[in-house]
């Protein structure tokens, strides 16, 4: 260690919840000027640690010191007034107000008493400028996608005087431009007197922004590693506790065992057709196919309206336009319709359309397929909690206990109990919106494997992300959006980042993180 | 239901228009009350409304009804006050537009009223004690009366009270419980003051409700015989306890001729005639021996 | 998280017990307002008594059954009161005026309860009222079509042979058939609750409206059918009603859904939805009535037991959030 | 992100002028009932009929103004009914039966009502009581404590000079001053809602609770302080009710909460809290009150009035949600 006293120091960390020992004897100290990312597997306990900083929790044992003084912060305000600034990555807004109310709340400017929302619409749009963030101040929060919601979440962040940034997987959400947009934040936001700590299961983002590592396992410290100096490699393996086989960025999928030949599965029957499909707000005209045994992927840049074709296909949203399964065209006016006609949604918000957050593992996971696990009208729980007990394992859902509530989970934990109620709903066709959001890179790559070999089974799968590398690493062919169209389609041979990003910007300006797509 | 055209302008057609603004609706004293202002309105061939609020202790609804009946311009109106003190202001509104104002159930304490339609409640309560003391003699004895705030309510357990304290030193009042006029829960607070009381020997219950309440309570507990039961107005419930002799007797007035009496009252005035300040309406004992009685009779209602 | 082994190995009974053990203390509140009358009055603890909380119990008990699946999902259900109220009129024109067989007549008021039910439910679901207004609407048209039904007047079943033994008969002697009717109600609820689909679906309802639709519930469709259940325990409601008045009362009513929900509220189920237990609510149902029963026993007179209610209620929740806040 | 101007030189007006347009058409339920009664009866539309109807709105849209402030929060005050009636008692005690001068009494009632927030918020911040359950048990307690206080006899003001002219009074010709009464409160309420710390914290406490306190917004404190400001507005309803009646009527108050929150509701202020408009509560007890006295100035039988307000109330809020939908 350094002899200067560090600008932000834990050790020896302790910290218990029912059931489960979430942290153990951890260390971290943060330098001054630099960047210090925070990895670990999911459930490692690196968002308890943070939530420590930003007083949120009371750590069991332990000490932590802000410049060589000890500190005690007894919740988010003092925390933020000792020049600590947390995103963390739960969202914490409040949807009903507008984004300027959000970002200063606490802190209105008043005269007489009276809030002066002028000035609050003022400051935020003078933040948002030296961000650049474009963002509308004065809408609702309700109206934004998640990516926008992440982007108030980090303005409110740097809107305080802050010394120490504390990030928690900020980019979960966000595409490339975004990140990039970000990374630029950061960058000035570090000075000889601030610091920041960055948590991210993207490996190349890591290795871009940080200066050194932190790894944490199952609750414990690790190691500290100089990044420009540790293979990614070596950083993956202190996080699993052992060599893993396959790399970061994979081979692609070997073609497919059924001998019907060619990456784009074209020659297969149509599993899904959408044809003309179009919204009042953005999609015009989107048509595709999704064969049989296919994994088809969606890439475009944050707003271009991947998500809208997938809510559109589930009947979430009204939309004009035809859905065909199997051949034949389907009335879908709700989602229930979709399932029923064997289409499965996985959100990209979990929160909000995914968990059913005070409810326990085992209802999270069988929601989908509860009408099929009755008995002469009854429920049958044993055959539930036999089924959900062995998601658990195959997903490796770190909980006490299938009988714990998924608020209680870590962020990717929570992302898996959403994957295995689609899993255990088995729909031939599954559209996955950010599927791996917040999902660390073991688990990832399990996923992907879950992914492809469902469609060597013959399932259809349709992969909407964020992340071109795991939509080169899973999709047969790749759909790019921009601005609510269609401006190509890819075979995953011919398609490189470059031409995938030529497409998505097709129309030029991006779109705004403006969503007006609240679902009430 | 009302009056008669129902929906229809009133005093639109030419008929003379008489506003009746009550202390209750829903339940069948008022019902009745409703019945007698129906039947002279046939007779005398004059328009009648009828409302009142949904309990007795609603005074600012009842207010609220009083107004909007000003407003519809009557030929007269009667009034049956919750508060008379409240209705002061509208009285003198009243008088002003030269609208002749009939008081019903009880008085109003203003010079507003041609003239009063009334059963006086004490007397009549203290007519059920009278009975209570030659039925049961000495012992306990409890009230489950329907409404705490309201006058009628008040009157109708002060009267029995005053009546026993004064007349019959060897009963005792052990309890008074309300219960709001409210069947089941009349019937619940009754087996309360049994189980506390087992010796007790008779029970008043101040309205239908109450009355029949405490009936239930009496069945349910299986005493039925062994308590003495007194009620207050009619209702086919009632009189069927009485023939069953699971209820001593009730006091009744007579509703039907208060309605009556009060929408004739108001016709005359309409016409300019001199009225008796006070007008009574009366009350009876009725019992299993006179409730065939054809004077009876003709004052209960089913 | 260090040192446990595979969560999926641990017994299932571990959280099982935990919830056991939660059900069985919420009785503590109810033992405990128990054994303070019985200490007070040495009238209270007498079988006679205990029958008449029950008997006291039946018929709000019954509709807070049904108001519990309606909160379940985060909705609030009004009309309890006023519709237990049309059911029994409705009971009384089959039974009394039309002259129709029991049975018909009894399954009639029930399907009453469900068809406001229904009309709730649709309200919700397909005009999206909110759940206050569409029952508050409700609750106003049942008072009225009472009233008009019945032409203000008590509909009486004397005349129905056997009806009246419907609450008062005891085929269990010395337990009135009203409470009998309770029990069973409470046990078939406490199954749809947390064994069919209706009440799973309510509680995710509850939770998560939106994840719920997401993953392939028609959420519409099953809250009618949630409004739907609810509306039978009002009929049923309003047919131990009738029966134990042996007469349907048009003027009655209003008032009762409050008590209800107050039932339901006690009992730990939360009106934010998500969370309910049947037992819960039997509980919190019991609290209520054993309340008043015990202070009109002791002579506390009216206006104190209004008090008197108002803090025990206080003190008995905040006991429930207590006891619960150390376990989780 | 990349190429888009800066958001700062967007129109201030897009959203702004959204919600106005909205409140604007809020009126049109309410221009719609105006208008058919003015077809149907010839006595409703005169100045003595509308100002009734003003007067009628008063003291429920004065609770409805406090109840909103609750609403807002996500939760609900069943206490403004009896709460009310503890405020007109206690003004009586102060006013004819200690003497007091007129501004003491009247300051003292407006005290009684914050002291009942005061108690509401303290359960709900620190006992975390559900505020249904607080305020039911409030509302209980209130109304034992105004028979306990009166002797459960009204108490008349008609010895304390110019008590009554508080209301009846007409310092604007031909508007009672209950009226002005009822309009000022309305104004301070929106302000207070709109433009000041409590009506923000109260509409993001209500949006995320768990949120705005880790926004460092100290939510216990301002949720007691919130049921304060309620409880101020339950006090003036109480000294406006017993003005106009001239008496404190023990008795009064239950049932006058559902209308309170109802006219709440009917404004569009959800349940669950985040989103609440003063204008809109204004409106909503405007609805209500004009459609009673609509019914019955148009004689209609009394039972069919309860069945055409609750199937008025259900039209003008689902119309009220169409306009809402289709501006969204
Ligand atoms: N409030 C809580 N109650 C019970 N257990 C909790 C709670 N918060 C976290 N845990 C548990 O603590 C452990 C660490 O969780 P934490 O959220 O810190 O993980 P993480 O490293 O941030 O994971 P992820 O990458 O998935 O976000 C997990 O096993 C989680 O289940
Ligand atoms: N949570 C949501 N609820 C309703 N509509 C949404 C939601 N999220 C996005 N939309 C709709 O989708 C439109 C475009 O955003 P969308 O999310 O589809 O783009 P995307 O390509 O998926 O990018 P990203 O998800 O990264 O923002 C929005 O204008 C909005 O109408
Ligand atoms: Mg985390
Ligand atoms: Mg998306």
């Amino acid at each position: 260690m350094s002899d200067s006293p560090a600008l932000l120091r834990a050790t020896g960390i302790g910290k218990s919840f029912p059931g489960v020992r979430a942290l153990d004897d951890v260390h971290l100290d943060l330098r001054h000027g630099e960047v210090l990312a925070l990895v670990g597997e999911n459930g490692a306990g690196k968002s308890t640690l943070l939530k420590l900083f930003s007083g949120l929790y009371r750590p069991d044992a332990g000490t932590m010191e802000l410049d060589g003084s000890p500190m005690r912060p007894g919740g988010p305000r003092q925390a933020n007034e000792l020049g600590i600034s947390v995103i963390h990555q739960e969202f914490h807004l409040m949807p009903d107000l507008t984004v300027a109310q959000n970002i200063f709340i606490g802190r209105e400017p008043r005269r007489a008493g009276l809030i002066r929302d002028d000035e609050l619409v003022r400051r935020a749009s003078a933040l948002f400028d030296r961000l650049g963030i474009p963002l509308d101040p004065r809408q609702p929060v309700s109206h934004l996608s998640v990516a926008g919601q992440q982007m108030v979440e980090i303005a409110k962040a740097l809107s305080f005087d802050a010394r120490v940034l504390i990030m928690d997987e900020p980019t979960a959400a966000l595409t490339e431009t975004e990140v990039a947009t970000l990374f630029r934040i950061v960058r000035d936001f570090v000075s000889p007197r601030t610091g920041v700590i960055y948590v991210s299961h993207r490996m190349d983002e890591v290795k871009e922004i940080s200066d050194r590592i932190t790894v944490l396992r199952d609750g414990r410290y690790v190691d500290t590693l100089p990044t420009d100096r540790t293979a990614t490699r070596e950083v993956i393996a202190a996080m699993v506790g052992r060599q893993l086989a396959a790399g970061v960025r994979p081979e692609p999928v070997p073609a497919d065992d059924d001998g019907s030949g060619g990456s784009g599965g074209s020659g297969r029957d149509v599993a899904l057709a959408v044809r003309g499909l179009s919204t009042r707000k953005l999609l015009r005209d989107v048509s595709f196919e999704l064969h049989r045994g296919e994994i088809l992927g969606f890439a475009g840049l944050m707003g271009a309206g991947r998500t809208e074709v997938a809510r559109a296909i589930i009947g979430a949203d009204r939309s004009t336009g035809v859905v065909e399964v199997n051949g034949r065209p389907v009335t879908v006016r709700n989602p229930a319709d979709a399932v029923r006609n064997g289409i499965g949604y996985l959100s990209e918000d979990r929160k909000r359309y995914g968990l059913l957050l005070d409810q326990d593992v085992v209802r999270n996971v069988m929601l989908s397929s509860l009408p099929g696990m009755t008995r002469a009208g009854f429920v049958r729980d044993a055959a539930g909690r036999k089924v959900t007990t062995e998601m658990v394992d195959r997903l490796a859902i770190r909980t006490p206990s299938v009988n714990q509530r998924t608020k209680n989970l870590s962020g990717g934990n929570q992302q898996k109990v959403v994957l295995a109620k689609w899993l255990v709903r088995d729909c031939d066709v599954l559209i996955v919106d950010e599927p791996t959001r917040g999902i660390d890179v073991g688990a990832k790559d399990e996923i992907y494997g879950l992914l492809t070999s469902l469609a060597a089974q013959g399932k259809s799968i349709i992969v909407i992300s964020s992340e071109l590398p795991e939509v080169l690493r899973l999709a047969d062919r790749i759909v790019v959006m921009c601005e609510g169209r269609i401006t190509g389609t890819l075979t995953n041979a011919e398609a490189s980042q470059h031409d995938i990003m030529e497409l998505a910007t097709r129309f030029g300006a991006d779109r705004s993180l403006v969503t007006t797509g609240d679902a009430e | 239901a009302c009056g008669s055209g129902d929906g229809t302008e009133p005093g639109a057609g030419g008929k003379p228009y008489v506003a009746l603004v009550s202390k209750g609706f829903q339940h069948q004293f008022w019902q009745a009350v409703k019945q007698g202002a129906d039947d002279a309105a046939a007779e005398l061939d004059v328009e009648v409304t009828f409302e009142g609020p949904e309990t007795e202790t609603e005074v600012e609804k009842q207010l609220t009804m009083l107004q909007t009946a000003l407003d519809k311009n009557p030929d007269a109106l009667g009034y049956a006050a919750l508060d008379s003190e409240a209705s002061i202001p509208m009285m003198t509104d009243a008088e002003s537009r030269g609208i002749p104002v009939i008081a019903f159930d009880s008085g109003v304490e203003s010079d507003v009223p041609v003239t009063t339609v009334s059963t006086d409640n004490l007397a009549a309560s203290a007519e059920a004690a009278k009975h209570m003391a030659d039925l049961v003699g000495s012992g306990k004895i409890a009230i489950v009366g329907h409404d705490q705030t309201s006058q009628t309510g008040q009157q109708r357990v002060e009267g029995f009270t005053q009546y026993i304290e004064e007349n019959a030193p060897d009963l005792e009042i052990v309890d008074t419980q309300f219960a709001g006029g409210d069947h089941l829960k009349s019937a619940d607070a009754a087996k309360a003051i049994m189980q506390a009381h087992p010796d007790l020997k008779g029970i008043y219950g101040t309205n239908e409700g109450s009355a029949i309440g405490v009936v239930k309570a009496v069945q349910e507990s299986g005493m039925a015989g062994e308590l003495t039961v007194i009620g207050f107005d009619s209702g086919k419930a009632q009189t069927d306890a009485i023939r069953d002799g699971l209820m001593a007797g009730a006091i009744t007035q007579d509703p039907i001729k208060m309605g009556y009496e009060t929408v004739k009252a108001a016709v005359a005035a309409i016409e300019g005639e001199e009225l008796e300040p006070v007008v009574d309406s009366g009350f009876y004992w009725y019992d299993k021996d006179n409730i065939d009685d054809e004077e009876i009779a003709a004052v209960l209602y089913e | 998280m260090t040192t446990t082994s595979t969560p999926s190995d641990r017994p299932a009974t571990r959280f099982g017990n935990r919830q056991q053990l939660q059900q069985i203390l919420a009785f503590a509140g109810l033992v405990a307002i128990f054994a303070f009358f019985s200490i007070a009055s040495p009238y209270f603890l007498d079988w006679g008594n205990v029958k008449g909380i029950l008997l006291a119990t039946a018929v709000t008990g019954i509709m807070a059954l049904g108001a519990t699946f309606v909160i379940a999902t985060g909705g609030i259900d009004l009309s309890v009161g006023t519709g237990m109220t049309l059911c029994s009129v409705m009971t009384g024109v089959f039974l009394a005026n039309l002259g129709l067989p029991l049975v018909v007549g009894v399954l009639g008021g029930l399907a009453i309860g469900a068809l406001i039910g229904l009309l709730n439910g649709l309200n919700v679901s397909y005009l999206r009222l909110p759940p206050f207004i569409a029952t508050l609407a409700m609750m106003m048209v049942a008072q009225g079509l009472s009233l008009v039904i019945s032409g203000t007047k008590p509909i009486y079943f004397s005349d129905v042979a056997g009806f009246d033994q419907l609450a008062a008969g005891e085929l269990i002697p010395g337990l009135p058939n009203a409470v009998l009717i309770f029990f069973a109600a409470a046990a078939i609820a406490g199954v749809t609750l947390s064994k069919t689909l209706i009440g799973r679906y309510a509680l995710s309802i509850g939770s998560n409206e939106e994840a719920t639709g997401i993953s392939g519930v028609d959420v519409r469709r099953w809250k009618v059918v949630i409004y739907v259940v609810a509306g039978l325990f009002t009929g049923l409601a309003g047919v131990v009603m009738a029966s134990r008045l042996n007469s349907a009362q048009p003027g009655l009513g209003l008032g009762y859904e409050l008590e209800a929900i107050a039932a339901v509220v006690i009992g730990g189920t939360s009106l934010r939805g998500g969370k309910a237990t049947i037992l819960g609510t039997v509980i919190g149902a019991l609290i209520m009535a054993t309340l008043t029963n015990g202070l009109r026993i002791m002579s506390i007179p009216q206006e104190w037991q209004k008090v008197a209610v108002g803090i025990v209620i206080v003190l008995a929740v905040y006991a429930d959030i207590l006891r619960r806040g150390k376990e989780a």
